[in-house]
């Protein structure tokens, strides 16, 4: 009995860290999902230890004595892991800094996209009332907003950065995750043990943050997973237009500058390949991890 | 008697799951007499629609027939070709499930779900179907008009209603019915009921009728058979069955329900649960719950065996069971049991 | 006192890729001489407001002239770019002020006597290069190609300071099969076609074939007869042209030298504002039948380059009741988009999709009718997709190029149809020191900085080899101006700490400082 | 927790309405109207302390939306609700709390009702720390509880989560949850109609034993008869968002005043082969809470209807200790 | 009845938000630090030519009324001038529209056509070798950067195989009658195949995992089970009653799906050099032409806008559910 007990209430507490720990609920039953996860850690390892693994500065132009530039080399040449750029930049360099730029813009927007979509649809869903009529309004305009060409837009007045990505994705699309989460919400607001604890007492704030909020948590995770592929994919595209910073190296920043260098004409695989990989990859795995937490939430689709 | 339209023999139906196989129907046996209602009652998940669903042989893809046969006028379904059996399927055996919301198809007006049967599986052109439609709803007693109408446009009860004239729409033989009224308020129930009563009557239909309600059964049922964790425990006329039980769970599932009217007496759970039938336990399956269980009952599962006439019971104590019935009234017999399967 | 961060402005690497690299190399170079450089990137709409109209707020900037036929006269770079009397709005924006180079830019404008002026634009050259109030880069080379299987290589004309895309090889360019059309590229979108607007680069292609000139710049630089037959100086203040007979607009009606009248005018008026400065020094315009006579203020050696071969002839009964129209609104000219331009040129519009292309056919009335039929212009945005193009005979002409030069080189040698010609630009790249502002007031600091820096690593590591260094803003391209004298300038990072110690600048602790008592003051 | 005063009203609800507002408010401030769903159309009712009354009627009737008004789980549209006096829609803070302590629901699906993630103790555990009940006291108070609804051996249970539990335990677990704080009030919603046919008797049985033993007022809301005689001795007739009759169980069954409940009366099947078969007295159709008929809502389906049912909503009529709303009692 | 209601609801919330799009915009082109027609102001302009530049494109006035005649000039369909073209925005956008809906719709089209079909097959063919193979595919190619798969496409059709026409909507000074001729055009479908193919693959995945997704789940209702009970024929189960459900919420997507797509033109009319809405909106915004900036994003979110109301009917039209309430 006094066991039992322990482990009542204190499973409602339990410490913050501990409970968001238990919250992530890591899809860790699904293959694909682990393997989303494994891409994941290879690349944030990849982030932390850049400096270690990269062998130049990724920015640094090179060139020999006799004001040769270092440039078009081959992988392998002179010792340059994956070649150089044509302006004479380390592409092995530029790419292990360039996760570094992805983990940045990935997470954060992540983190963006599900934290403020999660309180709006929170508070949306909860509240009701004026506070959800003002916060859906709120979320139509979003939704009203044409992503892609805004972050554009935003881009050109403020200074070239890989953080107007995050700031568009932070502005616009925590849309997405609000509504669906306002919805699961609505519905969750009707449960009967909701009601039950409402009934027994609770406070509005205990009735979110213990019976509502940790049933959405994955939600917000499958929507933060997939907002790291959004992110990731905006920022190449915005550096292809040309818009991007280019004292930042990103995946997409070499993409630009590959194809701007003609990179496909003069076949040098060696230089657009490799970003295009990572992109893919990185994106691919939030993808998986996304799906891993689809299958948490609607186990009906395994069966 | 009459000639027999379905004898089920032996049944077994098992379901993959992740722990292994599971037998959700286990060596069950029924008769069905032709041009009567036969009620199939049992508590939820001993198997009824499990049943009901492998003699149209549409069953959930993880499932398998474990033994047994299901002769319909004379040809067992369980082995018949696949193309034979489709032939069979709707013209011969109908269905009425228990949610008839989810049962039609909502993009389609009813009217197109009569047709595409009435054309597609009963051969006629788009006139004689369409006077067909017209005049199954006239059976059931809904406006032709409304022919035209969406399923939602419909209340539950007359969904029912759509799904009792879709199965009655090729003439089937039988009319196996799952559950068609549990989800029904108690007078649109009553009223449905009436409803397949009459045309029973009047089409000399053979009908199964899945229920876990005793008092359904006593209303419009000829016999009744009575289900326990995959087996059939008792059989007989409805009369014989309800007043004189000889199975002990079907004693205490009669305890259970409050009367309306005479005595309003103190009412007898059967506690307990059903086994788990991943592992069934050895013997009779009822004899964890059973307050009259001996040893016997707890090492070897019981046979049918007949008690008079087509009652027929599967209890090792068969023999007392007038003796046991008058036990089963007394509530201190049942609840002496709530120690024991807690 | 300690020099502050020094701030040098560019644009981002997508548009202009080499001189966001040398951008970078500089910055690279100069902090080993101890000092602090930050290398700011803005797109040009940005970077202009900021060196335009701030003109105190900047340090450095990146800068480009562009070559244009009519800057085949020295003139306009000299006087407009670092004489005084431009530096508070005009375009000398990095305020340089010597009086002597005032007098010296002045008196060749002035000069109508060929050699005299020629002596005075050397004198002018190497006051620039002793002062060094920008830091020049290089010449680049103008490369261009085309595919030798459809056009006749000899009938490609390189204009010295130009490069091969020009008016006159679009006029000369003859086919050698059954694709007579000149298909060729653009990266820009074409803002309008309008003779009285100087909009965006590529739009003057079009208008250069369409309308006609009195004159036209040669490919060696001059001026030479076109729409006029000939000319005379009758005074140093008036100048008199004659009408080639028989000139017709494209709708058919004939030139009148009434026509050439009204298109000076119509620049002389308000409606527009760009052609404006062209025809600031005529007073006067008198018809005598096929012979017009400008009177100017006063003399003006570049008047044939930058006036007569400048303004477009537009036919009067077209102009005449759309200018008075736009008289009475706020719209002036430039906003006058022709459905059906009209002009007496080789080349006749046909047709302008948005974003597409532009398509003018050969006006075999001409007197110098085109040997093609017709000349398209594509917009392509990238490099990529217009040299693909190129080699898929998707287009025949590669009329832009903005991307690495090698790169179209090697594949020009590995295809064996195209033809590359690069030819050095009239056109400049440099980098604007704010002579307004410490410590670029000081020429030793500027020249210093600006010898700091090897041009061959310029010209290779962001030029790919495709340019020329350079220490005059008059191009090699044009020998007769240019001053052989002032090439060659010495470089080396020792050299440049040698002139700043000698001005007194110091290193402490790794960083440089300004000379005893100099104080740092910005007006900011 | 003060004994049963026979005769004393816990719960007086006058002239309670709750209408549904359904589509959107833009719609509605376009197009006017929005559209109503009058789920409860004016209901009084009043309980005595420790009575239990059987709340009955068909699916959509506005049995649940009742319940949960006299819990404030919902604030009426219209209407008054007195609890011990005191009205509900003016409690906030403490005085919120005490009610909440005192009055407590049951619910209609013990599966639903309690968090999935929760552990059996955990839920139990909830009430007693809002209530404020010293740590100390909880393991007790929580053992007592489980004794109350019959749940042998609790310590089995605590570390359990919902799904572990088979329906007729949980649903005892619920009950005992609603026990904790020794509740006056208890609403319950259909306790057993999730539950299958062998152990609803035993939750059934549970519950008449706890609430004689506690002297509790209760309402127990179910669209089964046959249930409500069985717990209760009142039963409160709705139709469509209105009462229609109203009074002691047993002389409802005996003689049904209403056409309703005399329909309801008949349709009740009850496991006896030879129960009648005449046809039931009411017509066919099915109820609209968006458009409900003017006047009787009962009258569409009414084999007895006259012109006076369409024109009038019947007032209630008092018939010794019954009440009914019918123009042919009038 | 209350149907009209409902859309008038939605027309009215449409309105809303256009105006509180423009809004924003209006704000963010304005309060721009800097002279908003810096890039077009020649530096040889005297100051009399520069206020007459600026009061041509009404910059001279307080910003409030600015924002009042912006907002009357919107209602008239009027978007002001372009600084670049020095022409009405709006006859530029129109010009440009056309090309970029084509581009959009057949994408979609063909996008929704594959996915729906093989979407619905993997669902009828669950758990097999097709589904372990497929779905991977299907995930890389929506990881992929759309340009970067533009410019993989049109190095190997175009530049390698020369199979296709490397960028715009015809051959060089191709003339037709009309807009509708050059799309009814063989060598507009040539130009067209790239790019189309392109967002085609980009787009295919989000129709093919919905349809999947919710076959399976109409796969398990009653009435798909009820169909074959009736011995129905096993291709009108699929088809007519499994496919025709789960097509509901896919249908709804295309709808939405030309939103987000319009958007994502952007990047793959850059590659191909298609002149559309979006590389004249990327123009625009890079030469600071504000006017035609905003005017192509207004345009832009005017479609996604009217699509999400179309998304909404078009539930209402194909779901007899909402429909028939
Ligand atoms: N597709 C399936 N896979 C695995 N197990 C199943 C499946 N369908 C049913 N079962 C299990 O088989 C047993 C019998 O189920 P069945 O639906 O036949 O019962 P039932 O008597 O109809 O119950 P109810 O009264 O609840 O409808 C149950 O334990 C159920 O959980
Ligand atoms: N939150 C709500 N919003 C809109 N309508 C509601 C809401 N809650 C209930 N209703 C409607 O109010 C009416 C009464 O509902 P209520 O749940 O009280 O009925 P009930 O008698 O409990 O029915 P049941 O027996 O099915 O539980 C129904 O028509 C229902 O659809
Ligand atoms: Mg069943
Ligand atoms: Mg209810």
């Amino acid at each position: 009995m006094p066991e039992a007990m322990d482990a009542s209430p204190g499973a409602a507490a339990g410490g913050l860290a501990g409970r968001l720990w238990r919250g992530l609920r890591l899809p860790l039953g699904d293959p694909l999902a682990v393997f989303g996860l494994m891409i994941y850690v290879l690349f944030i390892l990849t982030a932390v230890f850049a400096d270690q693994l990269a062998t130049h500065d990724p920015t640094e132009i090179l060139y020999t004595p006799d004001y040769d530039l270092a440039a078009d080399r081959r992988p392998g040449e002179d010792g340059y892991i994956l070649g150089t750029t044509s302006l004479g930049r380390d592409i092995w360099s530029q790419l292990v800094y360039g996760s570094r730029s992805a983990l940045l813009i990935g997470l954060t927007a992540a983190v963006m996209v599900a934290l403020i979509g999660t309180l709006v649809g929170l508070v949306a869903g909860y509240f009701g009332g004026w506070v959800d009529a003002v916060l859906m309004r709120l979320a139509d305009i979003a939704f009203g907003i044409p992503f892609l060409p805004f972050v554009i837009v935003l881009s050109a007045f403020l200074e070239p950065s890989i953080w107007n990505v995050v700031l568009a994705m932070a502005l616009v699309l925590w849309r997405d995750t609000g509504r669906v989460i306002r919805s699961q919400v609505l519905s969750l607001r009707t449960r009967a043990y909701v009601e039950a604890a409402r009934v027994c007492g609770s406070s509005d704030l205990k009735i979110v943050f213990r019976h509502i909020a940790p049933n959405i948590l994955p939600l917000s995770f499958l929507y933060g997973s997939i907002a790291i592929g959004w992110a990731i994919l905006t920022e190449a595209s915005i550096s292809f237009l040309g818009f991007g910073d280019p004292d930042t190296i990103s995946w997409g920043t070499m993409l630009q500058d590959a194809y701007a260098s003609q990179a496909l004409s003069t076949r040098a695989f060696h230089w657009f390949v490799p970003p295009g990989l990572c992109i893919i990859l990185v994106v691919v795995a939030g993808f998986l991890v996304s799906r891993g937490y689809e299958e948490i939430l609607f186990p009906k689709l395994k069966e | 008697m009459t000639e027999t339209i379905l004898d089920i023999r032996d049944l077994a139906i098992a379901y993959r799951v992740a722990q292994g196989e599971m037998r959700a129907v286990d060596g069950a046996s029924l008769a069905v007499p032709a041009g009567t209602i036969t009620g199939l009652v049992g508590e939820s998940g001993c198997g009824k629609t499990t049943l009901a669903r492998a003699l149209t042989r549409v069953m959930p893809g993880n499932a398998r027939l474990a033994g047994g046969q299901a002769l319909f006028a004379g040809r067992d379904l369980m082995t018949l070709p696949e193309a034979e059996m489709n032939r069979l399927r709707w013209r011969e055996i109908a269905f009425v499930p228990q949610s008839a919301m989810n049962s039609l198809d909502p993009v389609y007006r009813v009217g197109t779900q009569l047709r595409e049967v009435l054309v597609g599986r009963g051969g006629m052109d788009r006139r004689r179907a369409r006077a067909r439609a017209e005049e199954l709803f006239g059976m059931v007693g809904i406006e032709p008009r409304r022919l035209g109408d969406y399923p939602h446009q419909f209340s539950g009860g007359m969904r029912q209603r759509v799904a009792i004239a879709l199965a009655l729409a090729l003439g089937p033989r039988l009319v196996i019915a799952d559950e068609p009224v549990t989800a029904l308020d108690v007078i649109v129930q009553r009223q449905i009921l009436d409803q397949l009563l009459e045309l029973q009557k009047g089409l000399g239909l053979s009908v199964i009728l899945v229920t876990h309600d005793i008092s359904v059964v006593a209303y419009v049922c000829d016999r009744v058979a009575v289900m326990y964790a995959g087996q059939v425990v008792e059989a007989g006329d409805v009369r014989t069955v309800l007043t004189r039980p000889a199975h002990p769970y079907t004693m205490g599932l009669c305890n259970a329900f409050p009367h309306l009217d005479g005595a309003r007496g103190v009412l007898t759970p059967i506690e307990g649960a059903p086994p788990d039938l991943l592992a069934p336990p050895p013997g009779c399956r009822f004899a964890p719950r059973c307050p009259f269980a001996v040893d016997a009952c707890r090492r070897q599962a019981p046979p049918v065996q007949a008690i008079g006439g087509t009652h027929l019971a599967a209890c090792h104590r068969i023999a007392e069971a007038e003796a046991l019935r008058a036990r089963a009234a007394r509530v201190e017999t049942w609840a002496a049991m709530a120690e024991t399967v807690a | 006192d300690r020099i502050r961060e020094l701030k040098l402005i560019t644009r981002p690497q997508a548009a202009q890729p080499s001189e966001f690299q040398f951008a970078q190399i500089i910055a690279q170079e100069w902090r080993k001489l101890g000092l602090d450089v930050k290398v700011e990137v803005m797109p040009w709409e940005q970077m202009a407001d900021v060196v335009w109209y701030n003109r105190d707020k900047w340090d450095m900037t990146a800068w480009q002239m562009v070559g244009r036929p009519e800057r085949s006269d020295p003139d306009e770079l000299l006087y407009n770019l670092y004489h005084s009397s431009t530096s508070a709005k005009g375009y000398n924006f990095v305020g340089y002020s010597n009086p002597d180079y005032d007098r010296v830019a002045e008196a060749q404008r002035r000069e109508v006597d060929q050699e005299k002026r020629r002596a005075l634009v050397f004198r002018a050259q190497e006051i620039l290069a002793a002062d060094q109030p920008v830091m020049m880069l290089v010449h680049p080379r103008s490369t261009f190609a085309f595919d030798k299987t459809v056009w006749d290589p000899a009938s490609v004309v390189n204009q010295g300071g130009i490069g091969i895309k020009n008016f006159w090889t679009f006029v000369s360019i003859r086919p050698l099969g059954g694709q007579r059309d000149i298909v060729l590229n653009s990266s820009d979108n074409v803002q309008g076609i309008n003779p009285l607007w100087i909009s965006g680069g590529t739009d003057s292609w079009i208008t250069e074939l369409v309308w006609d000139r009195l004159l036209r710049i040669g490919p060696d630089g001059l001026p030479r007869p076109w729409a006029a037959e000939n000319w005379e100086w009758t005074s140093p203040t008036s100048i008199t042209v004659t009408l080639r007979p028989g000139q017709v607009w494209h709708d058919g009606k004939p030139l009148t030298a009434e026509d050439v009248r009204f298109s000076f005018e119509a620049a002389m008026g308000g409606e527009a504002p760009m052609y404006a400065p062209f025809v600031r020094n005529i007073a006067a315009i008198d018809v005598d039948g096929d012979r017009i006579t400008f009177t100017l203020k006063e003399p003006s050696a570049a008047f044939l380059t930058s006036t007569l071969a400048k303004i477009n002839l537009i036919p009067k009964h077209v102009w005449e009741p759309v200018l008075a129209d736009l008289a009475t609104r706020e719209e002036n000219a430039e906003s006058h988009q022709e459905k059906m331009p009209i002009g007496s040129g080789p080349f006749r519009f046909v047709s302008w999709t948005t974003n597409e292309e532009v398509v003018l056919e050969a006006n075999r009335g001409h007197w110098s009718a085109p040997a093609a039929d017709r000349w398209i212009l594509r917009i392509v945005p990238n490099a990529e997709a217009a040299l693909g193009m190129l080699r898929s005979g998707q287009i025949n002409f590669l009329a832009d190029f903005p991307g690495d030069p090698k790169v179209l080189v090697d594949a020009a040698a590995a295809d064996g149809d195209l033809e590359v010609v690069s030819t050095t630009d009239i056109g400049f790249r440099y980098v604007a020191f704010n002579n307004r502002r410490a410590p670029f007031g000081d020429p030793a600091f500027r020249r210093a900085l600006s010898s700091a820096v090897s041009r061959e690593l310029i010209v290779k590591a962001a030029f790919k080899g495709f340019a020329e260094p350079s220490n005059s803003i008059v191009s090699p391209a044009l020998p007769f101006w240019h001053d052989p004298a002032v090439d060659n300038m010495p470089t080396g990072l020792d050299l440049a700490r040698q002139i700043l110690s000698e001005a007194g600048y110091e290193l402490v602790g790794g960083k440089l400082h300004y000379p005893d008592g100099v104080r740092e003051t910005l007006a900011e | 927790m003060s004994g049963p005063r026979a005769g004393v009203p816990l719960i007086e609800a006058e002239d309670v309405a709750m209408h549904f507002r359904v589509g959107s408010a833009l719609s509605a401030l376009v197009g006017g109207r929005p559209a109503l769903v009058r789920a409860v159309d004016g209901v009084s009712l009043t309980l005595m302390r420790g009575e239990s009354v059987g709340l009955l009627g068909e699916s959509g009737c506005g049995k649940t939306t009742m319940g949960r008004l006299l819990l404030r789980l919902l604030r009426p549209s219209a209407g008054r609700i007195r609890f011990d006096g005191e009205d509900i829609a003016a409690l906030s803070g403490a005085g919120l709390r005490r009610f909440r302590a005192r009055a407590q629901m049951i619910f209609q699906n013990p599966f639903e009702a309690l968090n999935p993630r929760f552990t059996i103790a955990a839920a139990l555990a909830e009430p007693l720390e809002n209530a404020g009940i010293p740590r100390a006291e909880w393991a007790g108070r929580i053992e007592r509880a489980m004794e109350l609804v019959r749940l042998p051996d609790p310590g089995q249970f605590l570390a359990r989560r919902p799904h572990q539990l088979s329906g007729g335990q949980l649903q005892r677990v619920v009950m005992a949850r609603a026990l904790l704080l020794d509740p006056d009030f208890v609403v319950a919603d259909e306790p057993v109609s999730m539950l299958d046919v062998s152990v609803r008797a035993g939750v059934l049985n549970v519950f008449r034993e706890v609430r004689a033993r506690l002297g509790l007022t209760a309402i127990y809301i179910s669209h089964d008869l046959a249930l409500v005689r069985y717990v209760c001795e009142r039963t409160v007739v709705m139709y469509l968002g209105r009462v229609v009759e109203d009074g002691p169980t047993e002389a409802m069954i005996e003689d049904p005043l209403h056409p309703y409940t005399r329909a309801l009366v008949a349709a009740v099947p009850t496991p006896d082969p030879d129960q009648s078969h005449a046809p039931l007295p009411i017509g066919r159709g099915a109820p609209d809470a968006r458009n409900p008929p003017s006047g009787c809502r009962f009258r569409d389906r009414c084999p007895l209807a006259h012109d006076r049912c369409a024109a009038e909503a019947p007032r209630p009529t008092r018939i010794g200790a019954r009440t009914v709303y019918c123009h042919l009692h009038g | 009845m209350s149907g009209m209601r409902q859309i008038a609801g939605r027309l009215a919330q449409l309105v809303f938000v256009l105006w509180a799009v423009a809004t924003i915009l209006f704000l963010m082109f304005r309060l721009m630090p800097g002279n908003p027609l810096a890039a077009y102001i020649d530096p040889t302009f005297t100051e009399e030519q520069q206020r007459i530049l600026m009061a041509r494109f009404g910059l001279d006035r307080p910003l409030w009324e600015q924002y009042l005649i912006y907002l009357a000039n919107l209602l008239r369909g009027d978007l002001g001038d372009s600084f670049f073209y020095r022409q009405p925005v709006f006859d530029r956008i129109m010009e440009l529209l056309p090309n970029t809906l084509v581009l959009t719709f057949s994408s979609l089209i063909i996008a929704y056509g594959f996915g729906i079909v093989v979407g619905a097959w993997l669902a009828w063919a669950r758990g097999g070798l097709a589904e372990r193979i497929v779905i991977p595919v299907v995930l890389t190619t929506r990881a992929m950067p759309e340009f970067w798969l533009g410019m993989v496409l049109l190095a190997i059709f175009s530049f390698w195989l020369g199979w296709f026409p490397a960028g715009g909507t015809r051959p060089p000074g191709a003339e037709y009658d009309s807009l509708l001729a050059l799309y009814a055009s063989r060598d507009f479908l040539s130009h067209l195949a790239l790019p189309v193919l392109t967002l085609a693959i980009y787009s295919q995945g989000l129709p093919l995992l919905l349809m999947r997704s919710n076959m399976l789940e109409v796969m398990r209702e009653d009435f798909v089970t009820m169909a074959r009970i009736k011995g129905l024929p096993r291709w009108r189960v699929v088809v007519l009653h499994a496919a025709r459900n789960a097509l509901l919420p896919v249908a709804t997507s295309f709808a939405i799906a030309v939103g987000y797509q319009i958007q994502g033109n952007v990047v793959v009319e850059t590659v191909f050099s298609w002149p559309g809405l979006g590389r004249e909106l990327v123009n625009a915004v890079s030469a600071s032409d504000y006017p035609l900036a905003q005017g192509a994003f207004l345009m832009i979110a005017a479609v996604v806008v009217v699509m999400n109301l179309i998304a909404d009917l078009l539930y209402g039209i194909l779901d007899p559910r909402v429909s028939h309430a």
